[in-house]
């Protein structure tokens, strides 16, 4: 369990969770790195600008 | 099986949408369901998802005792047939705007008047997100408009959350598919004259604007276009807040407003194909998506939001706010989640 | 809930609808559902209808053990795994064409040869209409094609009933949705080159030939166009049987073969909108619908049959399967009916 | 500007092709366009697109003397008025069925009778590909039936080039757009029904297989269904040759029958999107695209043609008729070379 | 035929409707139409309506002399071949961005930089129905972009007429079709995702903006949806003036801006179908509809502007500016009305 | 050859127009009555609220 820090809803994670893994936050779609575990501490992943054409 | 419950209208699209769900409820039982062109004939002749069901159409007039009544008929239908509709059944579930408003005024300037307004009083409007505590005892309930669901649903938090007060301006485009019109037939809803449409259809005085002022106590400009989709009404509202926000504030009010509640989605931004609230993610569900993006430089709020027009729009949160009403699990139901891939439903 | 399942191949469009499907269903529970492109990501990041789901993908490699595993990949992956597949779950069902024929010597005809040949024997083809009794134990399930099963279903009363008794000429011609193609994208698929099109996709020689062949032990003469739908397989066979046939005994043929069924509609005529078999009638079901005309100036018979490709034609024949193989109700998880109106699913 | 046109059945989808044909035709003058329900109102009224057009629609009483009369009314409508019609003009052009068949046994057989019969043997059947020679001193000309149309030149290469004789069993699966039934409306041609459709609504007996069966003196098994797009009809014909048959055969026959053919383009293969005959690719135009591929397994000819039905199917192969009785350029005002990219034009 | 052309990027979409429109051109011929992946390959081996073309792709690399260039290529390319494309051709026309801003601030503001900034004040903006003076003798012509070219032309006559002066609040809400994106493919663009949308891909910060502002002087809250067709733009502006309006107000500014205007219509009101500007009645034109509503309760002006975004948002565009600059009659070339009925263009 | 009383709108008409006939007008769509000939003069129909779907 940890909050997603840019808008701050609740993600599940598995156990087994690793630092430096990438994940995505199922509210905003933010893309985060775990910087932590145990406790699990989430940051803004480096964004990626991904061009979603029109 | 607990309570039985009849629907009026049933041979058009929202009434279609109460047989399915009331089929599939886990406390419903279906007891009768009307149509005047199609009586005696199979529900599953008119419509062909309920080849299933082995319900006949009735005749409206003989109307048994049910526990719940789901009227679906067009505007004007249900305030004519209150009385008889409130002696069939314990709770009369309205889809039609005839109980929405809360006086008789209102009916004056948006409609052509009320006949039962001293009912008005009684009826409660039934977006539980809104109206949850009311509704649990409610026994006239008038299912929201579709556009004015959406449009509600996505400005709420920006209203709880104070960040708008009702002094601000307020643009709201929607967007909405065939079935708003509902099951009859005319040459601008053809496949041919229809298809492939932005078609502005109601680009000022819009009615749902009425629904929207009664919520918020403001006014708002409203437009909406016909596009080609069947199912779906998405609201576009661009709003300028008189004083400066952040992301971090509205993340705040949208989770707030909506945390708890079971049919909701906030849906703003991420990497995939689906970034925003979009109709066809939430169509033939009873979800609504809600979710915005802040544009700094003209200092606006866009909100979108989607629904299924007959569904949360409609039908389903007819069975949402019938379920609190009589007191069963809000989502029983109404857990379909949707379809992916899926092109224009 | 008693089986834990596992999706391979989760993030692609029929491993999307196990996803959809076995979280609603009773006695299933996901165990792990599986992408190499996504893993880490909520399933609800690619499938926006699943954003409820608590699910994120994980790698394919890693299986835990789980009680059935589904896999939804493309054709060649599932013969290359099997072994890890097989000691993951005591169930393996395929929805690739990798375990749908009998002999190594069809796949080396219509496919490019099978690396595990000695499989073909245990694997049994999935749709319980024709093979209900070998699925009660069966460990390897191949679930069919989605054209061959809508070709198999319109077919079998006539085979069954002795209409036909594989010398006729059988012509059939398929109309298919965008989804059969899966979730890759190419020029022709794009929306602007595939919106609105009659399109020849494969005039002739299709692989799904292979399967209808091994069912009834004859040719034909098959041709497939994409249409503009995102769901649905529809198979119009024209068929010329020896000897003279009337409308009662087709009657007959159709109701013996599938008056038990609990997922064959029989729709033919009628007065409404929907006379005769249609696939958005079905789109997000397990059910088919099947009909037919008597054309008795041309001694031809016409056999209409639709079915949604990735529920009746892959993931729903899938977890049907899997019921019968588990012994769990076989409409468990595949209740949902479908929509009224909807346009292009 | 050399001659003056009149269409009768203005206000129709037909019509309305007529019109933008003429307007834009170098040698041909708009005099009257009639309807009955738009009497003095603005053609772009009825027809957004031709809004520049200086036109009101007139009464179809009241027909001024023209070169020129074309007549887009319901099948019954020319046999009824033809006296006026013939009265007004030197040349009529009418869109219905009413003088496509040769007699009236035909006529009883397939319609309801026939109540001038001793002008069907006057009536030339519009097809240029067939009878460009009758056209060139024809006065009353009948446009063929739109999925005629694209079966008759499917199949005519076949028959000209003596691969066909008749004696073969053939079927002719036919996918439609919403413009075939006309500017009308229903509620099976109502959007939210409409859309997305693969919808068996002619699975026999279909009136066209007349005009086939008078063209090439063979029966043929042919089913239609409704698909979604508005314009457009495709053919694909399954054939059974008695003997051997080579593609090199095939190239041979399609190029004798339409090298020369302004408004016939062969297609077949290829390596891009477009490999084989598509309705869209000739939306608006008078084109046909044919094309085939040969099934050596089956000993089968697949035979592919697209046409849009207003167009080539109809009010551009009146055009075209008239053109070649006219002594005219065989093109003119058919220049249009269509879309692309197009969705479901 | 006085003049030759070439189209860089002639295998996209753009570069298609140019080859489109200069073959039918009374007064341009084809010389080059470049492709790097279909060089040598016919040009309707990519677009199936130009299958009559005797024309084949050729290296952009290698370009003849000609009088008039188009380039059709992405943002980035034109600025970075300039020299080439103005070696070769007397005139240039571009259809991307990269010369439709003033200055290179802009492009440090809205895009990446620019690298030829000193070509800035020689380029004129295409859109006739403001720059035609200056297109008289220019040399370098930008066509606009689609979106802002819908915009400007529904806000011009407000401005012109006095009726905005750039202090109010405008937003703008505009709905696409598929064929904005070019002839690429991506998952977000595959038929079975992108079908049936309403899709906010622009929310905030829209390029388009920057030519919006460098028209009127004033900001817009911009954004922009995808919407299931595959050709139109259809632009919505909301518009708050400073004063009261009168409809006849509105009126006469429109008049007084389009009265001229070959290629702009008013459509406001009245009681067919179509009402108001719908992209579909100009699909496949050179022309845009222009309409308003008044908002008398909410002080508001409604706007409605419809484009083919292929056409007048860019190849119409182009060419229409390129007969300017030519000195050839402003619509040659230009002249097809449209279709109607027709689907999802 | 009349001026549309709506918007202005210059209205070509047929030479046998007569007074009382009802017709649009191909810019705003107004529904006009010829109310005069020799000149033409027209004005605006009384309107016939008609549903438009929806
Ligand atoms: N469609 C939507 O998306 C939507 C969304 C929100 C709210 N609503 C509201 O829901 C109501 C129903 O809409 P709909 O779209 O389902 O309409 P619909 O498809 O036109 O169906 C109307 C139904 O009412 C019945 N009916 C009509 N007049 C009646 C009368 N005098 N007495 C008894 N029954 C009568 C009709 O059946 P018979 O003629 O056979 O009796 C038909 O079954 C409307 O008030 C609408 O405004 C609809
Ligand atoms: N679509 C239909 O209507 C339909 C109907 C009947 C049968 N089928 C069959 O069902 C299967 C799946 O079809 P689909 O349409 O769902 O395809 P799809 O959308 O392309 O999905 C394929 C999935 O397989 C995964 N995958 C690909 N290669 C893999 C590998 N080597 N190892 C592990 N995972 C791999 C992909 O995910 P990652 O790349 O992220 O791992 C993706 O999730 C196919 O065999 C198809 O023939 C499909
Ligand atoms: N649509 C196609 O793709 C297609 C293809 C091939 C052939 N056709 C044939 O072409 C003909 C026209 O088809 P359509 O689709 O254009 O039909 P439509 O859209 O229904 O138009 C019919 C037109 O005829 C007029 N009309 C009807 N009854 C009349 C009468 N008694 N006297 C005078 N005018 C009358 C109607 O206008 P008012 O009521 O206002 O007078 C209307 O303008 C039909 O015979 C059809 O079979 C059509
Ligand atoms: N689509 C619209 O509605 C629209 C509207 C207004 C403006 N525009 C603008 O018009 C331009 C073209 O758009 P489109 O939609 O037609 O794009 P498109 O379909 O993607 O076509 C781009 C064309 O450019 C060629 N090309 C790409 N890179 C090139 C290079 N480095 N050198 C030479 N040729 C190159 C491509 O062909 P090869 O790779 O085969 O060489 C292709 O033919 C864009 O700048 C776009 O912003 C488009
Ligand atoms: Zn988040
Ligand atoms: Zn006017």
């Amino acid at each position: 369990m940890a909050n997603c820090p840019e808008c701050g809803a609740e993600l599940s994670l598995h156990d087994d969770v690793e630092t430096g893994e990438i994940i995505d936050c199922g509210t905003c779609g933010g893309e985060l790195e775990v910087v932590a575990t145990g406790p699990v501490e989430l940051e803004t992943a480096p964004e990626l600008e991904e061009d979603w054409g029109e | 099986m607990s309570h039985t419950a009849s629907v009026v209208g049933a041979s058009g699209f929202t009434g279609g949408e109460l047989l399915r769900l009331l089929h599939a409820h886990p406390e419903f039982e279906i007891a009768q369901a009307t149509s005047r062109e199609y009586a005696n004939k199979t529900v599953g002749s008119v419509h062909p998802n309920l080849r299933e069901l082995d319900v006949r159409f009735s005749e409206p007039t003989g109307l048994d005792s049910v526990d719940v009544l789901f009227a679906a008929t067009p505007h004007g239908v249900s305030m004519k047939h209150i009385d008889a509709f409130q002696e069939a059944a314990d709770t009369v579930v309205d889809l039609s705007a005839d109980f929405r408003l809360d006086s008789e005024a209102e009916y004056d300037e948006w409609y052509d008047g009320h006949s039962r307004p001293e009912l008005l009083d009684e009826s409660v409007y039934a977006l539980p997100e809104r109206n949850r505590e009311e509704l649990s005892d409610a026994s006239l309930i008038a299912a929201g408009g579709c556009n004015a669901t959406a449009t509600i649903l996505g400005l709420a938090p920006l209203f709880d959350g104070g960040i708008l007060d009702g002094s601000e301006q307020l643009v709201v485009d929607v967007k909405v598919g065939s079935s708003e019109g509902g099951a009859g037939s005319s040459k601008a809803s053809s496949h041919a004259e229809r298809s492939g449409v932005v078609r502005p259809y109601a680009p000022t005085g819009h009615r749902h604007e009425a629904e929207i002022q009664a919520e918020f106590g403001c006014e708002t400009a409203f437009s909406a276009h016909a596009v080609d989709m069947t199912r779906g009404a998405a609201a576009t509202c661009h709003v300028f807040p008189n004083g400066p926000v952040t992301t971090g504030d509205l993340w705040g009010a949208f989770r707030e407003t909506y945390d708890d509640e079971p049919f909701v989605r906030l849906v703003a931004g991420g990497t995939g194909v689906y970034r925003y609230p979009e109709p066809k993610a939430v169509a033939g569900t009873n979800y609504a998506e809600v979710g915005f993006e802040l544009d700094p430089s003209n200092e606006r709020i866009v909100v979108f939001s989607a629904i299924d027009n007959m569904m949360k729009g409609s039908a389903g949160q007819a069975v949402h706010a019938a379920n609190i009403s009589c007191g069963f699990e809000e989502t029983a139901g109404l857990g379909f989640q949707g379809l992916h891939p899926v092109g224009a439903p």
